[in-house]
């Protein structure tokens, strides 16, 4: 009887349930098709490879956002944190700024620059019981200040072929910088699956009393996320600074909202608890994917930012999963 | 009563710590207490706070308004565009260029049930668009003869006074009969603090949210005219870099992003925090590096300080 | 068009911003001011105000006019406005409370619209304003004699057109080029993109295949480029962007496919990573303004004003709303470029190129 | 001072005092091993304050906890857990972003940790071993939202227990109201599996619903404003004498006023006919002014998916509803406001009120429209309004300007009953109304329900007990499989026996 009461009232939901996870490669494979149809190069598969160029660095970044919007919060230091870290990169390789030399030391040292100001976020988010909302943003602030303090205006310019080799270097065909996107996601992934930080981010995002009340170290788990986040916004400082041969103040400019959108476009809802790194990739596909539509599409310059609106109303509003959340905020 | 003496003091921590930082701009540089300084600096940040005023109640029900910043610099073509035909006639038409902005990310965000973060994002894209659209990609000039025959309301003097400051608490006090007096204020609130309960005692949820998103539409419209106003001109890029110290200035004024917890007046002072920190490293004479790296850790410290955590049980 | 000279030199002086315009002769430049000149400098604070410090020609600008006044050894203040008009417009009236009015402010306003606000405030005060790039086209410094000293700043349509020009010279005189364009409703945009439009009209050869607005950054105009690849393919010959950290995006961007140095890329600002690669032969092209000169001297000609070295009010027009020097800087010209000149502070108008036209 | 050895967790002269309350006065209590005890009292009569402090939530002013006969200072749930006393919360605690593995093992993980990474495997493996317990036969990898309240129910039992296989000596279990998101069958279940593990473990209980604490405990002691006051063999105690004790007087003899049990009116205030939606089909039923209209079943009979949908908060698919023989359409809570019925929810903190807004604003949110005159809330008419309710219903606040969630269970949903009668509803429907209510308040509840039926409202009941349903109700309609299986009158003197409604229910 029981089965044959929860076959009737759920079946049907739990298969729409089960299926709609999908909905965010859905809405994804659906906007190929369109761009595709309208401008069949779009499948050729140097763009591909073009379009994963261009996704390569939003992944990093939405990787950490991922972590931090699970919990619930939110990180507004991306573009600070991003900067920063490319301007250390970048003074750290060959260049005409500093004299320094040290290779591809560069890559730890921009990493572990993200991870501590994402520590500082975290401690000052835990610590003074701000909103992370708050925190990040003036965090966020000092990042650049800081980096055009030391700047004062300059241009780091790479001179470090080695060093732009983690973006120019092609391994099968494919741009190194998509490789490290790639080992980012299945670092984030094992983080998300297979360790305890990953499960409790769900725990706290899903309800922090609770899992306080498990025995889950909230604020240990919280600085830690913030943590994680500001490494992976490091690592894609470091991208950015190979990518572009410099590193400056405003390296990050136009970055953060890219970054979120991704999240939520991939089906990661804002509340917390809901979600995945793997839907955040989907997420900034649909993005990536979507701008270099436009562009291929001859959209006209003035009609792409309400183009872009739209669309990414209609794919939240196909992706979301809902069904888990009572209220939409 | 002790404790009711407290939770007073607590309401007031805001406006303290406004006055802790004047003052501790006036011990370093004693001229900013200068009447004259200050009526300046306010009538200044009046058009923050007319930006953030309405966006209050969305965060008061717990949602945001990204959108702000797009709808004022719109609203301020519409009215340069239309002022020399329609006269002072253009102010309500940009306002409600404005609300019908705030309408359709209300709308899209409670029909489609999509997060307000991503629908007034998105909408804040087609508004930008349609600034451009409307404006052909230029600024319009707004001359001075139109400016003094139909805005000099909003930008001359009134009994000593800046016109903006008179405009701003004008609306202050008019959000504030809207939050205390009308349904919208309260049920924004009353939303913000448990949205089911709302639902199930009948109350039209979705109906109130939109009327909040037309509200934060209308006084960011209202805050583009005011900027066209002032800078006699109009142009589709105008309110940029506003939407995040807009936001900035509800939070510090002690409202809660989660909902449920907050008011305008907070946002008032709020708008004023923010400024005396900028301005006051001006006055100071703070360098300008340094200016940014103090501004980043002044506004989370005055956010730990003015936040009202006694109805807040969990911080994200 | 009444302009007595070219707006753009072929680098005809050796004279170029560099971050560090270094003023080694700066002490016996001010031996030679009348003593009176430097008694009065204590009076006055001296700012400039501009969108950011972490942009090279800002940084330059504000660069060029804190020599300035430390060569008359006057209090020096510098605002930003982070982007945002208000906060640009707050900061100067707060400066001139602190100073009573005894204020120089060179200018750069976020904005067109800003100047107006900002110029009357100023003449209420009592202080001297310098502008720069932004005004709106019904404001004029002799409106308001004698505190609004002068407007300055470099005309957009010639640089524009000549740096196309190098651009479809670097091509081959032939070809689709693709182009990066600020803002949409920006002043300086604006004009640069007439200047792509004209040059265009003047070689028949050439067509514009896509013009997209890439809003100043560098990382949507990598990815715009990227996709302009995928639309185009080899048909692009050539990449014109409205500035250089555009053009620096776009030229990575090609990098990425093994392009660059194949497909010419223009820019235009002149920052050192651009000069860096037209020297290597990777951009055609870019124009070199001069910062140092419009931040320091836009100071010196509100200063002596102020002072009443210079009587502004009888000045011509010709001396309040002028246009300064831009430098084309294509391969053959760069490797003349040298260390910078010390700049002469007072050779007031010794660089302007003319007297600002205002087109439809 | 003597202390029978045997005992495995003890509080001994514990006193903890709030500002302006003292939560616990002096009080000892014990468990000993392969016991279980039942702990009763009212609201308020510091039952929590001593689970929290048994859960190390709470610090002493005096006094000290002993595990296992030595002193221990437990420093949160975690820290009491490691020391072998595990809660199961009175709310829903199940995470319902995690899967079942991964609840029953929260806060544990490090135990399926190697090197950092975690083994799922061996997880689920675990958890399978502790689902056995529960006998809740669902895969632990599904996510927890995929599951019955009931489900989640027992996965918090099973996440409890599984401290028994992790810990050496005696366990103690923390029941805090288990049974009240439980129908009949999973109770007896529950019963089951706690006198299966006693030989592993001793159990405290904690219940409003002193039968079943009588039922299933060895030993119950009851609390009275912070203090034992009394202590007894449950083979020696009726629901009269801990009642008795409880409340500090009698029970009286008519719980449910069934003396002011009138005659219903003969007109029809609600008539619904062949009415469907998810979860129930083909409902019809009249309801008549003044009448009390109980309905039975259990979870899942589809009684719930009714009462929501009369309120407006499920969609209908098929079917008429008519109030005072007006056809109304029900789509939305507003739909169901305006057509005069009020819904007092099973959620109370979810769906009845909104704690952090004040009592008056809580009382008029159904009603705000009367008052409001020229588009302005009259707060002075308001707050008259609520001051008479507040008098009338004993509602114990400060003012009318109190945070409503920081009254008692019993408080709010008083403040909840007169939201529905200032809103001038005439049809209730009461979901679950005495719910996490204690005993004196549910008293004042009875009275409350009686009082509107004289005023001539209908009320639709789905009560916390069967006793309390036959007790009330007028009229009794037994619900299975989302049909009426059954009707019953239920007149003064002639009830219905519970085992009758039962035969229908399953």
């Amino acid at each position: 009887m029981e089965a044959e009461r929860r076959g009737r009232t759920d079946g049907l939901g739990s298969v729409i349930r089960r299926h709609r996870r999908w909905a965010p490669v859905v809405v994804l494979v659906l906007l190929c098709a369109i761009i595709a149809m309208v401008n069949p190069r779009f499948i050729d598969p140097f763009n591909l490879v073009r379009l994963l160029n261009a996704a390569a660095i939003p992944t990093v970044l939405v990787m950490g956002a991922t972590f931090v919007i699970l919990m619930g919060s939110i990180d507004l230091s991306v573009e600070g944190v991003l900067a920063v870290s490319a301007v250390l990169a970048s003074a750290m390789v060959a260049n005409n700024f500093t004299s320094a030399d040290f290779g591809l030391w560069a890559v730890p040292a921009g990493i572990l620059l993200g991870l501590a100001i994402g520590g500082v976020n975290g401690v000052a988010h835990v610590t003074l019981r701000i909103p992370s909302f708050m925190t990040t943003l003036g965090i966020g602030f000092v990042a650049v200040g800081v980096a055009t303090a030391i700047l004062q205006g300059d241009t780091v310019r790479i001179s470090d072929k080695g060093f732009r080799a983690l973006s120019l270097e092609r391994i099968l065909g494919i741009p190194a910088g998509v490789w490290i996107a790639v080992a980012a996601v299945l670092v984030a992934l094992f983080i998300q699956e297979r360790t305890r930080m990953g499960r409790w981010l769900y725990a706290i995002g899903g309800d922090e009393a609770t899992a306080r009340q498990a025995g889950v170290p909230i604020e240990r788990t919280r600085v830690m996320a913030f943590a994680v986040a500001g490494a992976f916004s490091g690592l894609a400082g470091v991208m950015a600074a190979a990518q572009l041969g410099q590193g400056h103040a405003l390296m990050g400019q136009g970055r953060l909202f890219v970054t979120i959108t991704a999240v939520v476009v991939g089906g990661t809802a804002l509340s917390g608890g809901v979600g995945s790194v793997l839907n955040s990739v989907v997420g900034v596909l649909i993005v990536v994917v979507l701008f270099n539509g436009m562009v291929l599409m001859g959209l006209p310059p003035f009609a792409q930012q309400g183009v872009q609106g739209l669309l990414i109303i209609a794919a939240v509003a196909m992706a979301l999963d809902r069904s888990r959340l009572s209220f939409v905020k | 009563m002790p404790a009711k003496w407290k939770t007073e003091l607590v309401r007031f921590i805001p406006l303290i710590t406004l006055l802790g930082l004047v003052a501790l701009v006036a011990t370093i540089e004693p001229s900013f207490v200068r009447f004259s300084t200050l009526t300046v600096l306010v009538s200044d940040t009046m058009t923050l706070f007319l930006m953030a005023s309405g966006a209050t109640f969305v965060i008061l029900m717990g949602g945001i308004d990204l959108s702000v910043q797009a709808v004022a610099s719109m609203t301020s073509v519409v009215v340069a565009a239309l002022l020399p035909e329609l006269g002072v006639l253009a102010v309500p038409v940009a306002v409600a260029a404005g609300l019908i902005a705030g309408a359709a990310g209300g709308i899209s965000h409670t029909l489609l049930r999509i997060p307000s973060f991503i629908s007034t994002l998105a909408v804040s894209g087609v508004v930008t668009t349609a600034a451009f659209l409307f404006s052909n990609e230029r600024s319009i000039n707004i001359s001075g003869e139109t400016r003094d025959a139909h805005l000099a309301w909003m930008v001359g003097e009134f009994a000593g006074v800046q016109a903006e400051i008179w405009v701003g608490l004008i609306l202050l006090l008019v959000l504030l009969f809207v939050q205390i007096w009308t349904p919208i204020g309260r049920f924004c609130r009353i939303i913000g603090a448990g949205e089911q309960a709302a639902i199930a005692s009948g109350i039209r949820v979705d109906r109130i949210k939109v009327y909040a998103f037309m509200l934060s539409g209308a006084t960011a419209g209202f805050a583009g005219v005011m900027m066209a106003a002032r800078l006699g001109s109009g142009s589709p890029t105008l309110a940029n870099e506003f939407l995040l110290p807009s936001i900035a200035a509800i939070i510090v004024g002690g409202t809660a992003l989660t909902g449920g917890v907050g008011s305008v007046w907070r946002t008032f002072i709020g708008a004023l925090i923010i400024a005396v920190v900028r301005i006051g490293m001006t006055f100071v004479g703070v360098s300008v590096f340094a200016q940014q790296i103090v501004f980043g850790l002044v506004l989370v410290l005055a956010v730990a300080v003015t936040i009202d955590r006694s109805k807040i049980l969990i911080v994200k | 068009m009444q302009r007595k000279k070219s707006p753009i030199y072929q680098l005809d002086r050796r004279q170029f911003l560099t971050r560090s315009a270094g003023f080694a002769s700066m002490a016996a430049m001010a031996s030679a001011l009348p003593r009176d000149v430097l008694a009065q400098a204590a009076d006055y604070t001296l700012a400039i105000s501009m969108r950011s410090v972490a942009n090279p020609y800002h940084a330059t600008f504000t660069k060029g006019g804190e020599d300035f006044a430390d060569f008359i050894g006057a209090k020096f203040a510098t605002l930003v406005t982070e982007g945002n008009s208000e906060k640009g417009i707050a900061d100067i009236r707060a400066l001139l409370a602190r100073t009573n009015g005894k204020l120089i402010l060179n200018v750069d306003p976020n904005d067109s619209p800003d100047a107006r606000v900002i110029v009357e405030d100023v003449a209420n005060a009592g202080g001297f304003v310098v502008t720069q790039w932004n005004k709106p086209a019904d404001l004029h410094p002799w409106d308001f004699d004698p505190h609004y000293v002068a407007h300055m700043s470099f005309d957009g349509v010639p640089s524009g057109q000549r740096v196309t020009q190098a651009l479809i010279d670097g091509m081959g005189g032939e070809g689709g080029i693709v182009a990066l364009g600020g803002i949409l409703s920006n002043v300086p945009a604006i004009e640069r993109r007439q200047g792509l439009e004209l040059a265009i009209a003047e070689n028949p050869g050439v067509e514009l295949l896509d013009f997209q607005a890439a809003d100043w950054n560098e990382t949507k105009a990598f990815d715009i480029t990227q996709a302009w690849i995928t639309r185009f393919g080899r048909d692009v010959k050539g990449v014109w962007a409205a500035n250089d950290g555009m053009a620096i995006g776009a030229l990575e961007a090609l990098r990425q496919e093994g392009l660059a140095g194949t497909v010419p890329v223009t820019g235009i600002d002149g920052i050192d990573a651009a000069i860096q690669a037209v020297r290597d032969g990777e951009m055609a092209g870019t124009v070199a303004w001069d910062p140092t000169w419009t931040g320091g001297m836009g100071l010196s000609i509100a200063y002596h004003s102020a002072i009443g070295e210079i009587n502004i009010a009888d000045e011509p027009q010709g001396h309040r709303e002028f246009y300064g020097t831009g430098i084309l800087i294509t391969a053959d010209t760069v490797g003349s470029l040298g260390a910078a000149e010390p700049e002469n502070f007072l050779d007031f108008w010794g660089k302007a190129t003319g007297q600002i036209q205002y087109r439809g | 001072m003597s202390r029978a050895v045997s005992a495995v967790l003890e509080v001994s002269h514990a006193t903890k005092s709030f500002p302006g309350v003292v939560a616990l006065d002096d009080v000892t209590f014990e468990v000993r091993a392969n016991e279980v005890v039942g702990l009763i009292g009212e609201n308020g009569a510091g039952k929590s304050t001593l689970l929290k402090v048994l859960t190390g939530v709470y610090p002493l002013d005096e006094g000290e906890v002993l595990v296992n006969g030595e002193s221990a200072r437990l420093r949160g749930p975690r820290d009491a857990f490691d020391h072998g006393v595990a809660m199961v919360f009175q709310e829903q605690s199940v995470l319902i972003t995690l899967s079942v593995a991964e609840n029953i093992f929260l806060g544990r993980e490090a135990e399926f940790t190697r090197g950092g990474v975690l083994l799922k495997a061996k997880m689920h493996a675990a958890a399978r071993v502790e689902l056995q317990k529960v006998r809740l036969d669902v895969d632990p990898a599904t996510s927890c939202a995929d599951l019955t309240f009931a489900q989640r129910q027992m996965v918090e039992i099973a996440k409890a227990l599984s401290l028994d296989s992790r810990i050496d000596g005696d366990i103690v279990v923390l029941l805090d109201e288990p049974t009240s998101v439980l129908e009949a069958k999973e109770i007896e279940l529950l019963f089951e599996i706690v006198r299966d593990l006693r030989d592993r473990a001793a159990f405290i209980f904690i219940s409003h619903r002193l039968d079943e604490v009588l039922a299933v405990s060895d030993r119950v002691y009851v609390m009275r404003d912070g203090a034992i006051v009394g202590e007894m063999a449950s083979a020696d105690a009726t629901t009269e004498k801990m009642h008795e004790l409880m409340v500090g007087r009698a029970l009286q003899h008519e719980y449910y006023r069934e003396n002011r049990q009138g005659e219903p009116g003969e007109e029809i205030a609600l008539s619904v006919s062949g009415l469907a939606a998810a979860g129930f089909t083909d409902v019809s039923l009249a309801l008549r002014k003044g009448e009390i209209l109980g309905i039975a079943g259990v979870v899942g009979s589809g009684r719930e998916d009714l009462a929501r949908a009369l309120a407006g908060l499920a969609p209908i698919s098929a079917g008429e509803v008519s109030v005072n023989g007006r056809p109304v359409r029900l789509t939305s809570p507003s739909d169901a406001v305006g057509a005069g019925i009020g819904y007092v929810p099973r959620e109370r903190k979810v769906e009845g009120i909104v704690a952090g807004a004040s009592v008056v604003e809580n009382m008029t949110m159904a009603s705000i429209d009367d008052f409001i005159s020229l588009g302005i809330i009259r707060h002075g008419r308001e707050r008259k309004v609520a001051q008479s309710w507040i008098d009338r219903l004993r509602i114990r606040t400060p003012s009318t300007e109190t945070m409503v969630g920081s009254l008692s269970g019993g408080n709010q949903q008083k403040m909840v009953l007169s939201k529905w009668q200032i809103a001038g509803s005439s049809i209730m429907v009461l979901d679950h109304p005495t719910r996490g209510v204690d005993v004196g308040a549910k008293e004042d509840v009875y009275e409350l329900i009686r009082d509107m039926t004289d005023q001539g409202l209908s009320i639709i009941l789905l009560g916390d007990t069967l006793e309390e349903l036959i007790g009330l109700s007028h009229k009794i309609l037994v619900m299975r499989d989302g049909r009426i299986t059954a009707t019953f009158d239920a007149p003064v003197g002639a009830k219905p026996e519970q085992i009758e409604l039962i035969t229908h229910m399953v």
